[in-house]
């Protein structure tokens, strides 16, 4: 969203010319939270603004919780000698740490001072927090891949000092890696939630579990679709298991968004968020239950990871649609208004 | 919890500039007061900061709504003024805010206030008698909050809170990650986007209570130009008590509709630098009621998130434990 | 480069009061460096703003032959350093990409400009003056009274020139006999 | 004033402040009603019945300040007994003539002491018909009227024939219901208004009457004024601090482009353009002037006349050769702006200078003015930007109606790039006759340059074309002082920039042996041996010091700030101030103390220069056969009046009647409610068949244009916009043309918020998008519902944001008095769409012409 362009999307003309707005909230029917709400804006325009942010940042969020779990499952498919899964694990994650760099990169205003991230550390801001969790993450999921990549040499190649040391490091690096996992999965939910976009901030006690349970179904997902089925065992449990976290913790953040929640039911949102759950469910039980037959387990696995990346769109786009519609600013805060009065800080 | 470090450093009463650094020889905090019981509309201040700052031309249609072809606050409008046209109106819903009158009071008037009234001839013949009407304006601008949701989240350091307390971009560091962008309250800050040609265009802008002026004891280039002083500009302490004495005059006179907004260090972004004595609720004038900084819930969000990440490695961990192939 | 990494804001937020980064441990070189442009002009004239008649001082700042910045003069007792919007666009309406800086002429019956050098267009001036005075030249109006005039050069405008053009407009049109000379007050 | 003079407006919010009750009176509701305590809405056009109403308030419940009344005005005066007012006449004055559509004013003289009438007042009181053509009324109203000998008063006011009875039986018809019926505005706001300001007057409070010139575009522009003055007069707010009668002008120096004017009708000082048939000699111009016999400060008219004349021709002007005289040119009628523009249609003008004009979006009749200039030899057009009129014959609207073919087009265009107000030093006159000094900033770039430096180098040129000419009328060129010293600055050597400040003594005048420059008009001798370009700019320069540039900040000095600049005459910046004191010379109360006499001195004193002879005690009474200065008593604070009076009634210098009376404009929906004469009878019009005028009661078919429209200033535009479309920082800020409608007008005819309108008069038919608000009501007139629209005027073709400009609207229809055009007022239909392209838009207007069968040949209006 551009500070100059939206003006001629947004450009609006009341009904009633020349006087700000004052309309009926709750539209949509049935599916509304709250009673009807009356409302005033000015002319119909966002309060705050959307996040200047394109499919790039779903796509990092996709990509990230996808790298974390992977990291995880290589990690444990390391230590329980399961080799095909690490590998796809260890690769899965630096191909999707790699989709989600250029993302960040791409996205930014001026890509050129992608570094600056590095100039401070700031506790208060979770994509600062992010990038140096992701420094910490990065460079052991691309080592742990790159130990994997030295396996593919040839036993001559792989004595040379270098990768000789990469082969010793090969352990380590994705226990490392492993470690610093979560946190990659579970920050980008605090930085959807540290704004003032409305269905972002109201999410912020369970988005975290919603994400990490999303990127370990994409995850999971990604080992049921690469890996071979005698060695999918611990996936198949996972993909249950996130999955289940995912809706069961969805359904409890519908509950305690209030009117917020509303953009989640609405037009392409909606339909990202229904297709989300169903493939989310249906990947869980597909995984659980037919997983041990190839098909199924691709089949699966496809739905996992597509439910994944329909939970990342549907929520980023509920967020910017709750940013484009000053009701979801100003009725919750009318609201809260009425319920406590004015927002004050007490000793 | 509502700190990381220091006492209220994300949210309460706060000295920011004390909070970023600086020592005891830093200036009195600046800020502005928009008093917009008499603003006339004109718009010097939106030229006056364009002219100052570079701000580049945003567009050139018109939107029919009122005299307001500036549409918002955003990268290439740093000063917006509001032109509200509405029947004098209901009561104002009680804010809780100082000044704001009890419900029963308000019907009086606008006349006193700074907002005509019409009462135009007794028509008959499908004409109807013209209705109390007024014609509202208010220039907005960034509020330099106390607790700046945009600075705060920005990972490059770029915005930076001054030595006179605000909140400004650093145009050499920003790497236009628009994170700012949704976590302002008000809507304030945007990513320029254009036109082509312009400077800074990729990276966030918004008002810097004219740094560079503060820096050498000028006045900002709004509130020098502001022809009624409907934008006053000084040390936020006084401007608070001129505040609040603003209001209470008007009050006396009868304009029960005015109140204050963003003067209370208690409030949800611990104050505003900038804020304003309105006519009428603030959503009226497309202003948040009664906005709360976001990174006031972090510690909470950090905490979830953590646990969230444990419940991760957990689920990954236990999921292994099971049979072996 | 020991330089480069001291001035790295996070070992400033680690060593210093700015814990958080959130003022002086993450400022820029170039920020601490700021200095407002009216600062360094060359020069400041006290000027008076062009557009309406109220008269607002305005101080206009020049750096490099280049107007940098017009505003609003505090000392003046008309405006006391404020400017309406058009004021306040003053520097735009003097620096605009727009102003045209070079002479245009439109020949009888062309279709497009041309550029032409500005005194010749001033030989030319000057000599379409003489002819139409020559051409139009009025010694007795039709009930012979004495007039000595010319009915053929017009002149409208004047409303934002100065006293001390409008006093040679008027001088030399009268020598001249030209009359009908009207600027924006009759309009 | 909020609108178009914000930074002004910052004085009336101040007195807010303190306690001051704004009321604005406008008809659509503007930034300034935003801020005011009370808006009234009113008709446009309607504005002397208002204000006459309030007269009659006044008047008839004795609210006037009787004191003040008495002593200063000429309340007591009594009047010819020949007069006869409109009450008798249905609206009409007495001495009208049918034929000349003008009036012999002998009637409404001064009844006199004497049998015979006096000179002066003879003089001034005869052809009213030339002084109409002539702009004579401009003159006048600033030479005020002629008094000779002491016509009879009664300080009683009982007299009938008082000025005082007959204004009070003039405005006895102006009652609450008569001005609600024609203004549109209800009778409790009226009284409202009438009651505020009868309170706020008189010996402790004042009340201040400002208007924006729009007034001044009105067929009865003048007496608009007029009835301003009356009720300021009346209610003692003349000459007194906090009173008075603003006028907001809207161009940075057209204060100053009128006091040296680049007009007509006047040279610098106001001095007349001598015409052909009353001034061959220098002795009749001056006598017609100081009238010989009369009283006040126009009896000095003889030196201030020879000052200029020697100014213009220096060595060559002596005593003997009446200083040069005979080389002004004269002129023998209508020689106004748009009487030029009829005369380029008809090809009888050659060339055309425009400074920093734009007429093809500025003036009325925006067609006429562009086919009027398609029509000439050449144009030099002097601007910052290339503006409409220098680009009229590519890309006027008559291209595209095909009335202007470039290809056919023989008019040679120069674009002369000029420089801006930064770019060159000299004074702007802002609207309070301040001269302010600019600093040059810088130099100009390119090609641009400033007017001195057009004109200088234009007139060194034309000079040296004649130069060796033996035929005597080239001797005015020739003899003429043009030898202003030039520097540095864009030009080198033969071109460079001529020294203002050597231009500006000139005008402050200087004695021709000693150079040493004038310090008053006082000094100024007519025997040649001083010589000044403009009288009241003397002082200017006073001690060889510029008093313009003076710039003792405001903060050190008092409210008055008289070391800031310098105000003519004499630096003092408020008129008339000797009203201040009472005829005792002791300020009317504390509070409004001003200038007062003060008795140990023997001399006025007080904050501002005192506008009277510094030691006339206020005891002075002249004798019987005084003449000039010396006849204006210590009590008479008018003193460039012949009687010394502010003058509620005026014998003499207007051409349409001695009181304001309600015309209905010249396009209304209306018949006048007041009188069987409907609009001012002695306007000037142009009858001509590419000049038609919209049909108004009693003519029929008025009903075709059913709407009234006015137009007006965005703050963020300027005028024809050549300042501010071009602009970026401006442009941006109202960047397409509008028409503001009412929401009961919009259901009316189907306009939508935002979509677009088409607004049709017999002039042309423009487009504007539509602004539905209820900052435009409709209004009960006359019994009926009346929609009002309003529409800015700035937008042409040219520059960065482009639209249809409403002054193509406009007809011409000139005041009579100053032959300013009716531009504020007139009737229009809408209709929603946007309006044809191309001749289908000729054609739409002629279909209104059919349909309005209106006047377009001979024949006489109402």
């Amino acid at each position: 969203m551009s500070p100059a362009e939206p003006h001629l999307e947004q450009r609006d003309t009341e009904a009633v010319p020349g006087r700000p707005g004052r309309r009926k909230g709750g539209r949509g029917g049935e599916r509304s939270m709250v009673p009807e709400a009356e409302f005033t804006s000015y002319y119909g325009r966002p309060i705050v603004k959307p996040a200047p942010w394109e499919a790039d940042i779903p796509a990092y969020l996709f990509a990230g919780g996808l790298a974390a779990g992977s990291s995880l499952i290589a990690a444990g498919a390391d230590l329980t000698g399961r080799p095909a899964l690490r590998r796809t694990g260890r690769l899965g994650a630096l191909g999707a740490l790699g989709v989600s760099m250029f993302a960040l990169v791409h996205d930014l205003g001026k890509p050129s001072r992608f570094y600056n991230m590095l100039r401070t550390a700031k506790l208060t801001s979770p994509m600062s927090v992010g990038t140096w969790i992701l420094s910490l993450y990065g460079p052991w999921a691309g080592l742990a891949a790159a130990a994997e990549g030295t396996r593919l040499l040839p036993e001559s190649a792989r004595r040379r000092a270098p990768v000789a040391l990469l082969g010793r490091l090969d352990r380590p690096t994705g226990v490392l890696a492993a470690v610093f996992a979560p946190p990659v999965a579970a920050y980008t939910a605090v930085l959807l939630s540290d704004t003032a976009t409305p269905s972002w901030h109201e999410a912020f006690r369970e988005l975290p579990f919603v994400f990490v349970g999303s990127g370990a179904a994409a995850a999971a997902g990604l080992g049921l679709l690469a890996a071979p089925v005698h060695e999918t065992g611990p996936v198949r449990r996972l993909a249950a298991g996130a999955a289940a976290l995912e809706l069961v913790m969805e359904h409890r953040m519908e509950q305690s968004m209030g009117l917020t929640a509303e953009p989640l039911h609405h037009g392409k949102v909606g339909r990202l968020m229904r297709a989300a759950k169903g493939l989310t469910a249906a990947g869980a039980v597909g995984a659980a239950l037919g997983g041990r037959h190839r098909g199924l387990a691709a089949a699966s696995g496809l739905a996992l990871l597509a439910g994944s990346a329909c939970t990342r769109f549907g929520i980023f786009e509920a967020g910017q649609a709750s940013a484009r519609d000053p009701k979801y600013t100003v009725v919750p805060q009318r609201e809260r208004l009425e319920r406590e009065g004015p927002v004050r800080y007490r000793e | 919890m509502t700190s990381l470090f220091n006492d209220n450093d994300l949210w309460g009463p706060l000295d920011p500039s004390a909070d970023a650094g600086y020592g005891e020889d830093r200036p009195a905090r600046k800020g502005f007061f928009t008093d917009t019981s008499i603003c006339i509309g004109c718009k010097a201040c939106e030229v006056a900061c364009k002219e100052w700052n570079d701000v580049p031309a945003d567009h050139f249609d018109m939107t029919a709504t009122s005299y307001d072809n500036s549409h918002s606050l955003n990268a290439n409008q740093w000063r917006h003024v509001a032109f509200v046209e509405r029947p004098a109106g209901p009561a104002p819903v009680d804010l809780g805010m100082p000044g704001v009158a009890p419900t029963d009071a308000v019907s009086a008037g606008s006349t006193a206030g700074g907002a005509g009234s019409t009462a135009g001839g007794l028509l008959d013949n499908g004409a109807d008698a013209a209705p109390d009407f007024r014609w509202l304006m208010s220039s907005d601008v960034c509020k330099h909050c106390t607790h700046a949701a945009c600075l705060d989240v920005c990972p490059t350091g770029s915005l930076f809170r001054s030595e006179f307390g605000t909140v400004v971009v650093q145009d050499d560091i920003c790497n236009g990650c628009g994170y700012c962008v949704p976590a302002c309250p008000y809507g304030v800050i945007s990513r320029r986007e254009g036109p082509d040609g312009s400077r800074n265009v990729g990276i966030a802008q918004k008002c810097t209570l004219c740094y560079d002026r503060l820096d050498a004891g000028k006045t900002p280039a709004c509130a020098q130009a502001c022809p009624t002083q409907s934008i006053q500009f000084g040390d936020v302490e006084e401007l608070r008590e001129r505040a609040d004495a603003r209001v209470a005059q008007l009050h006396e006179a009868g304009v029960m509709d005015a109140r204050l907004y963003g003067n209370d260090p208690d409030d949800g972004v611990g104050g505003a630098g900038a804020f304003f004595l309105l006519l009428d609720e603030p959503e009226v004038y497309g202003m948040p009621p009664d906005p709360v900084v976001t990174t006031k819930d972090l510690p909470q969000m950090f905490r979830r998130a953590t646990t969230a990440a444990v419940v991760m490695f957990a689920g990954a961990a236990l999921s292994f434990l099971g049979r072996r192939p | 480069m020991p330089k480069a990494f001291l001035g790295w804001p996070v070992l400033r937020q680690l060593t210093g009061r700015d814990t958080l980064g959130r003022g002086a441990a993450v400022r820029s070189p170039r920020t601490d460096a700021t200095v407002a442009r009216t600062e360094t002009a060359d020069s400041v004239a006290r000027s008076v703003c062009p557009y309406c008649a109220v008269g607002c001082g305005q101080l206009v700042y020049v750096k490099d032959d280049e107007v940098v910045q017009i505003e609003g003069d505090p000392d003046s007792p008309v405006n006391r350093g404020r400017l309406c919007p058009k004021g306040s666009a003053s520097k735009n309406l003097v620096t605009s990409p727009l102003r045209q800086t070079t002479v245009k002429y439109r020949a009888p019956y062309a279709t497009d400009w041309v550029d032409l050098d500005l005194e010749i267009a001033m030989e030319m001036i000057a000599d379409r003056v003489v002819k139409a005075r020559n051409d139009t030249w009025q010694e007795l109006d039709e009930k012979q009274r004495r007039v000595r005039r010319t009915l053929g050069i017009a002149s409208l405008g004047g409303a934002t020139l100065d006293n001390e053009e409008n006093y040679l407009i008027k001088k030399l049109f009268t020598a001249m006999g030209a009359i009908q000379i009207e600027n924006q007050a009759r309009i | 004033m909020a609108e178009a003079h914000p930074v002004g407006f910052q004085w009336v919010m101040e007195a807010k402040a303190r306690g001051a009750k704004v009321i604005h009176v406008d008809p659509r509701f503007t930034r300034t009603s935003a801020l005011a305590d009370t808006y009234v809405p009113i008709r446009a056009g309607s504005d002397i019945a208002f204000l006459g109403g309030i007269v009659n308030h006044v008047l008839s419940n004795e609210l006037d300040f009787r004191d003040y009344v008495v002593a200063y005005t000429n309340a007591a005066t009594i009047v010819s007994g020949d007069f006869r007012d409109t009450d008798d006449l249905d609206g009409l004055f007495s001495g009208f003539d049918p034929e000349t559509r003008t009036y012999d004013p002998s009637s409404w003289q001064y009844a006199e002491e004497q049998e015979e009438r006096s000179a002066a007042q003879a003089d001034d009181s005869g052809d009213t018909e030339t002084q109409r053509e002539t702009a004579a009324g401009l003159q006048s109203e600033s030479h005020g009227m002629q008094v000779q000998g002491n016509p009879p008063r009664d300080p009683s006011l009982q007299h009938p024939n008082c000025v005082y009875q007959i204004l009070k039986r003039h405005y006895a018809r102006y009652t609450p219901e008569m001005v609600a019926r024609t203004c549109g505005v209800s009778e409790e706001q009226f009284l409202e208004v009438a009651q505020a300001w009868a309170e706020n007057s008189r010996r402790d409070r004042t009340t201040a009457l400002v208007y924006s010139v729009g007034w001044t575009q009105h067929s009865v522009g003048v007496q608009y004024i007029r009835t301003g003055a009356i009720l300021q007069l009346l209610l003692g707010n003349m000459g007194r601090p906090g009173g008075g009668i603003m006028a907001l002008r809207g161009h940075a120096s057209i204060q100053g482009s009128t006091d040296i004017p680049t007009l007509f009708n006047l040279l610098p000082g106001y001095l007349p353009m001598p015409n052909a048939e009353e001034h061959q000699s220098l002795e009749q111009w001056i006598d017609a002037v100081r009238k010989p016999g009369s009283k006040g400060f126009w009896s000095n008219a003889g030196a201030y006349g020879v000052n200029l004349l020697k100014a213009y021709w220096g060595e060559a002007a002596t005593p003997e050769n009446d200083f040069c005289f005979d080389y002004l040119p004269k002129i023998t009628g209508d020689h106004g702006t748009y009487r030029t523009v009829m005369d380029m249609i008809d090809g009888q003008v050659k060339g055309y200078f425009l400074l920093g004009q734009n007429p093809a979006v500025g003036s009325a009749h925006g067609r006429a003015q562009r086919l009027g200039m398609a029509n000439l030899d050449w144009v030099v057009v002097r601007d910052l930007f290339e503006i409409e009129s220098a680009t009229f014959w590519k890309t006027s609207p008559e291209v595209a109606t095909g009335e202007i073919v470039p290809e056919q087009c023989r008019t040679e265009v120069f674009l002369m790039p000029a420089a801006s107000h930064t770019e060159k030093e000299g004074t702007f006159t802002q609207t309070q006759r301040m001269l302010q000094w600019r600093e040059k900033a810088l130099d100009p770039k390119g090609d641009c340059r400033s007017e001195l430096w057009f004109f200088y180098h234009l007139g060194r040129m034309v000079r040296e074309r004649y130069a060796g000419s033996t035929d005597e009328r080239d001797r005015p060129l020739l003899d003429l002082a043009w030898d202003y010293p030039t520097h540095g600055g864009p030009g080198d050597g033969e071109w460079g920039e001529p020294d203002a400040e050597a231009v500006l003594k000139e005008i402050n005048g200087y004695e021709v042996a000693t150079g040493r420059p004038l310090s008053s008009f006082t000094e100024m001798r007519d025997d040649g041996s001083t010589l000044g370009g403009c009288w009241i700019y003397t002082g200017v320069f006073a001690d060889g010091v510029n008093q313009a540039a003076r710039r003792k900040p405001g903060a050190e000095q008092g409210y008055v700030a008289p070391e800031w600049g310098w105000a003519w005459p004499a630096n003092r910046r408020m008129l008339y101030n000797r009203a201040s004191a009472d005829p005792e010379g002791r300020p009317w109360s504390e509070r409004k103390a001003y200038v007062w006499w003060d008795e140990a001195a023997q001399e006025w004193t007080g904050h501002d220069v005192p506008d009277f002879e510094k030691t006339k005690p206020p005891t002075y009474l002249p004798a019987e056969d005084a003449e000039g200065v010396a006849a204006i008593a210590g009590a008479d604070p008018f003193i460039m009046q012949g009687d010394g009076k502010g003058a509620l009634f005026v014998p003499q210098g207007l051409i349409d009647g001695p009181m304001p009376t309600h015309y209905e404009p010249v396009e209304s929906p209306f018949r006048n409610p007041f009188y069987a004469q409907q609009a001012n009878p002695t306007r000037k019009d142009y009858v001509r068949e590419d000049n038609p005028m919209n049909p108004s009661p009693p003519e029929e078919h008025s009903e075709v244009f059913p709407y009234v429209f006015t137009t007006s200033r965005l703050t963020e535009h300027h005028t024809a916009g050549g300042m501010s479309r071009y602009v970026a920082r401006l442009a941006e800020l109202q960047p397409e043309m509008f028409v503001e409608v009412s929401p009961e007008l919009a259901a009316e005819r189907g306009l939508e918020n935002g979509g677009f309108a088409t607004i049709v008069t017999l002039r042309s038919a423009i487009e504007a998008r539509v602004l539905v608000t209820e900052r435009l009501s409709p209004l009960r007139v006359d019994g009926r519902v009346i929609h009002q629209v309003w529409l800015p005027y700035h937008w042409g073709e040219g520059g960065l944001v482009t639209g249809d400009s409403a002054n193509d609207l406009i007809g011409v229809s000139l005041d009579p008095n100053v032959l300013i055009q009716e531009s504020k007022v007139g009737t229009c239909d809408v209709q929603p769409g946007r309006r044809p392209t191309g001749p289908a838009l000729r054609e739409l207007v002629a279909d209104y012409l059919r349909r309005s069968q209106g006047t377009t040949g001979e024949g006489e209006r109402p």
